[in-house]
């Protein structure tokens, strides 16, 4: 099965490329932007086809390496 | 994939005329399928076959005594003392770099470090040239950014210093950029490799990243011109994977350590088609090559998308039998992919299986030597005349302009995004004549500079040519550095047109000229045609990367002043030379006449002048004078060393011209006052011009005492605000 | 001074800290690869910088899990000085070891050039040879220095005396300007500047010397 | 409102990140991940509140800042 995770900066966390893009947006011209916030985005193809499973897994997986949990929260979805 | 039928219309996709593909089917003695068709387009390409340069190209010289190898293999290689050997080449990546900046410039600086590590050498400097549209022209300052990122991004992470470089911009390359990136690498001269092929049954090994379907036909839309829509060209760019190329030069140069490898070949434009033909061809053999056994990223792929796909981060190798266990456990641990995909034959053909069967079957010498090879019209430029280029009564604005103006305003913001220091032995850092770079481990140093003058080479080719190759030459000179060899990146437009050619022909005279008359041959180098849009072509630039070496690398030279109170020489006569200047240009809007005159005698003398003095220790302050003329140089140097001058003319010249013009092989020098008489001396006894201009000293640059006179802090904010306020000016 | 450089695929800087080991303490350290579970006794272990698996994902992140790593968390945890600089900082804060985390430079943009830094601490077995307040020049080359710690953390280790350097202006949105931070027990630094390369004058300058020479001075 | 974007690289092009986070997962000893993708998500707040003219705003940032549209795709939910 397939996990998508999304991974966000946590709340007060200052997020210099979301600043970036609001920024930016600005410049170009486009009004009424009132917050930016950049996170990863991340596909993983798994073996595994038990949801249940597949989710403990991922979970590991986003605490062990794809989130840094000082400054980054998770989200998994199953598909 | 294979009974796709080969029509007139597929010919002409695959960017080939009639008669050439004719002259294919001749040269295999039938028609050739898809996927030959396909390996003909690319090899037959201007990118991968010169064919409308090589004839000329062969007239430039490429020898010295200390000349190991010169054009023909992926870098040039010269002698540079101690068992030691310097390896460097530059190449555009033009076309690529406009479509999609970062990526473009990115997997250019990827492609030609893989020339010089290929040779069996450590990567030590990267340079850059580049040239960009109007600072006004809706485009540029996404390609700047974008660029200058890719660069950075590519080098920093691979871990070669970016030194230096050269930054233009021009209306002509409003539709064109150039991105033209030079990597300089060192090697033993007993331990440098070479890509012909060997030892019939010798196995041929692909390592590397995996093959995709990235950049099929790169290397024909290098060789044609530009139309707007061919921004829909767009699957064609390739993602640069810096890390994988900094695993791959680790794990290449373990292999290289030992006695494993045969040949050696980097896949770049027609990957491995090209790589597998080269090696093949210089080595007189054939090659037969189990497609299946490519490593593949995407699934599905067809021999044809094999055999032209220019993913990045490649190499193919021969290597002795028998070793293949221990070379795959280099890899390994690099974590790279490592497959034996093939191995020699002596058919003298490049066979091709997949699925267990022949798809492709052609004779190599077919594929490089029977590449049509064209002598295209040309017509020289005629000459301009003299230009009468006017006084301005405001010389102050005149030169914070120009000084703080697009082509002479301090590139700070770009080498700051540039890893310039990494390996410990920049010593020379970007915003001087040249980089400098340790031999580490010794006394020695490399001088490394990057130089072409497009006004010139547009106004006249052949004195541009001569000039370019002398600017290289004085830049080294003016650090203290023996100027060795040139590498280069012919960037022209249509060569189809008679008078692109003779911008084209006029160079490379002017070129083989100067390399000559300065024993400095050409020992690598690139082109890129058609670089047009809309008919319209880009100034003819043939971007020159010297390279020159120090012995004692203590003794070298800078341009910031460093003590008040010092004299100022010029060395070398200013004429009155300013057709085609900087200040025609962007002061006066204009831009007609010839342009200054390379006097190679004098270049030599005056160069060879500066160098005794400087590796004698006699001075440690110098800077040569190009665009902008004598009053740039003296910003420079002033703003640098954050110390004022107050120079004097004589009157031999109309004031404009003494400051503004371009004369060539002059230089700046800084030195105590009892030094300097020594100097005067030795210089006169040698019959060489050079003048007292006057002193360092104060918080501003003066000139006869009223006529010219602007603060530091003036000139300085000028200088260096004019890059990053260009670059945060929203669009 | 025995010293061991790690090096990750990607360091780029290995070398660089390895020259400048040698040269001021006069022994060759160890180069130990990413993949060794276990490597000989040492005095000093230094992680380089450069980009570690590319920097991808986030910077250190992945580096931060190798084998060789937990060897040294345990050699830190054990009070073997530990070194991290520019990758090396963002691998020691990916550990555990160091508080905060580096995020991409304000800017956007990949810097470097020299900077004065300020030497905030110098107390510690990585600064005693400064002086306290003293303004040093190193030059710095990332893109992600960008120092970020919660209001908490903050407090903590300015008060605890454990950041070690800031910059002297604002060049990558690190709060307070930290350039580098100490782990509470003091046996561990991590910086974004590089000392390593700016140990002789023909490189720029000598102040990264007294780095080296203060944890041999600690040492005896 | 609230737009969430996801960029992700379009088919056949190469993916250094996906490539990487692959490989670290399978040395970190999660078995089973047959294939890796890391792309960006962007938040966005918007004043506008009417949804067709929220999208078609979006869709123009896509184009001009947010995806590289010679390498990526984008796509956009409102909220
Ligand atoms: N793209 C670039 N990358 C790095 N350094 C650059 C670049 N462009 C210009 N520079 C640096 O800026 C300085 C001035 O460049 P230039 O005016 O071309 O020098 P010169 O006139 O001596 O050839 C040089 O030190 C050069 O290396
Ligand atoms: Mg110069």
């Amino acid at each position: 099965m397939k996990a998508r995770v999304h991974i966000t900066l946590k709340n007060g966390v200052l997020d210099p490329q979301g600043k970036a893009i609001e920024h930016a947006l600005g410049n170009l011209g486009f009004d009424g932007v009132e917050g930016a916030r950049q996170g990863k985005y991340i596909e993983l193809d798994l073996a595994e086809s038990d949801a249940t499973k597949a989710r403990e897994n991922v979970e590991a997986m986003c605490k062990k390496l794809l989130a840094n949990t000082v400054i980054e929260n998770y989200s998994i979805e199953l598909e | 994939m294979n009974d796709i039928k080969i029509t007139p219309e597929l010919v002409k996709e695959h960017g080939l005329t009639e008669a050439e593909y004719e002259r294919i089917v001749s040269a295999m003695g039938r028609e050739p399928n898809y996927t030959e068709l396909g390996i003909y387009s690319v090899m037959w390409s201007e990118h991968c076959s010169y064919k409308s340069s090589r004839f000329h190209l062969k007239k430039l010289p490429t020898e010295a005594p200390w000349v190991i190898q010169g054009p023909g293999e992926n870098a040039g290689v010269i002698d540079i003392g101690d068992g030691q050997a310097a390896i460097f080449k530059m190449e555009s990546h033009n076309h690529p770099s406009y479509i999609e900046p970062y990526q473009g410039a990115a997997t250019g600086v990827g492609g030609i470090l893989r020339d010089v590590f290929t040779m069996g050498a450590r990567p030590v400097a990267n340079m850059n040239a580049l040239r960009f549209g109007e600072p006004d022209h809706p485009k540029t300052r996404h390609l700047v950014a974008g660029v200058v990122e890719g660069i950075g991004g590519y080098g920093n992470c691979v871990g070669v210093p970016t030194v230096g470089g050269e930054t233009n911009f021009d209306a002509s390359y409003n539709g064109n950029i150039l991105v033209n990136a030079m990597t300089v690498g060192l090697a033993d001269t007993d331990k440098i490799f070479y890509c012909a092929a060997a030892g019939v049954g010798n196995p041929v090994v692909y390592v590397g990243s995996k093959t995709g379907r990235d950049g099929i036909h790169g290397a024909t839309m290098a060789s044609t011109e530009f139309t707007e829509d061919s921004e829909e060209k767009r699957p064609t760019v390739q993602v640069g994977d810096p890390f994988t190329e900094k695993l791959l030069i680790e794990a290449c140069l373990e292999l290289m350590a030992t006695d494993a490898i045969i040949a050696i070949q980097d896949m770049g434009a027609a990957g491995l088609t090209s790589s597998s033909v080269e090696m093949a061809s210089k080595g007189g053999v054939g090659f037969e090559l189990n497609l299946d056994n490519v490593p593949q990223r995407e699934e599905n792929m067809t021999p044809y998308e094999m055999c032209l796909s220019e993913s990045q981060e490649r190499m193919l190798m021969v290597l002795k039998p028998g070793r293949e266990e221990m070379a795959k456990a280099i890899f390994e641990k690099w974590e790279l992919d490592f497959a034996v995909i093939g191995e020699i034959t002596d058919t003298g053909n490049l066979t091709l299986t997949f699925g267990g069967e022949v798809v492709g079957d052609m004779p190599i010498n077919s594929l490089v030597e029977d590449a049509p090879e064209y002598e295209r019209p040309y017509e020289y430029t005629e000459n301009r005349g003299k230009a009468d280029v006017a006084a301005l009564s405001d010389l102050k604005q005149a030169v914070l302009d120009l000084v703080g103006g697009p082509n002479l305003a301090s590139r700070r913001w770009i080498w700051e995004q540039y890893d310039h220091m990494v390996m410990g032995d920049t010593i020379q850092r970007p915003g001087g004549d040249a980089a400098v770079v340790r031999v580490h481990g010794t006394e020695k140093a490399l001088a490394i500079s990057t130089d072409v003058t497009p006004r010139y080479c547009y106004a006249n080719p052949y004195e541009g040519g001569k000039q370019a190759v002398a600017e290289t030459w004085r830049n080294i000179t003016a650090v203290g550095g023996k100027p060795l060899a040139i590498t280069n990146c012919l960037n022209f437009g249509n060569p189809e047109r008679k008078e692109i050619m003779g911008q084209f022909v006029g160079c490379l005279e002017g070129m083989g000229d100067a390399c000559r008359a300065l024993d400095y041959p050409i020992v690598s180098g690139n082109v890129s045609l058609y670089n047009e849009t809309n008919g319209s072509g880009i100034m003819p630039t043939p971007a020159i990367g010297g390279v020159g070496v120090m012995k004692n690398s203590e003794r070298m030279a800078t341009i910031h002043f460093k003590n008040a109170g010092q004299t100022i020489l010029m060395i070398g006569e200013t004429k009155d030379e300013l057709g085609a200047t900087l200040y025609q240009k962007e002061i006066i809007g204009e831009q007609t006449g010839e342009p200054p005159v390379v006097d190679l005698d004098l270049e030599r003398k005056n160069g060879d002048f500066i160098r005794s003095l400087i590796e004698n220790g006699d001075i440690d302050t110098c800077h040569d004078l190009s665009d902008g003329g004598l009053i740039a140089a003296i910003s420079d140097m002033a703003i640098t060393g954050n110390i004022g001058a107050s120079i004097t003319l004589d009157d031999t010249l109309p004031v404009h011209a003494a400051l503004f013009s371009e004369t060539q092989a002059r230089y700046l020098i800084a030195v105590d006052a009892d030094k300097a008489s020594q100097i005067i001396a030795k210089a006169s006894n040698a019959g060489i011009a050079v003048t007292n201009l006057g002193a360092t000293g104060g918080d501003s640059v003066s000139v006869n005492d009223n006529i010219l006179n602007i603060s530091l802090t003036e000139l300085k904010s000028a200088h260096e605000s004019w890059f990053p306020s260009f670059m945060n000016t929203a669009e | 001074m025995k010293s061991a450089v790690i090096v990750f695929p990607g360091s780029n800087c290995d070398r660089d800290m390895a020259v400048a080991l040698e040269k001021i303490t006069g022994v060759k350290p160890t180069m130990v690869w990413h993949g060794e579970s276990d490597f000989e006794k040492v005095d000093f272990i230094a992680l380089p910088g450069g980009f570690s698996y590319g920097d991808y994902l986030r910077c250190g992140a992945m580096s931060a899990r190798s084998t060789v790593m937990k060897e040294v968390i345990k050699r830190a945890e054990a009070g073997v000085p530990v070194f991290g600089v520019c990758n090396g900082f963002q691998v020691l804060t990916e550990t555990g070891l160091l508080p905060g985390a580096l995020m991409r430079n304000a800017a956007l943009k990949f810097v470097c050039k020299d900077i004065t830094l300020k030497v905030e601490n110098a107390d510690s077995m990585f600064t005693s040879e400064y002086s306290q307040g003293q303004a040093i020049t190193i030059p710095v080359a990332h893109h992600d220095g960008n120092y970020f710690a919660d209001d908490e953390t903050l407090n903590r280790i300015s008060g605890e005396g454990q950041i070690a350097f800031s910059y002297s202006e604002d060049i990558n949105g690190s709060q307070q300007q930290i350039a580098g931070v100490l782990n509470g027990k003091g046996n561990v630094l991590g910086m974004m500047p590089h000392p390593e390369r700016m140990i002789e004058p023909a490189l720029g300058g000598s102040d990264g010397r007294a780095l080296f020479t203060s944890v041999m001075n600690a040492l005896g």
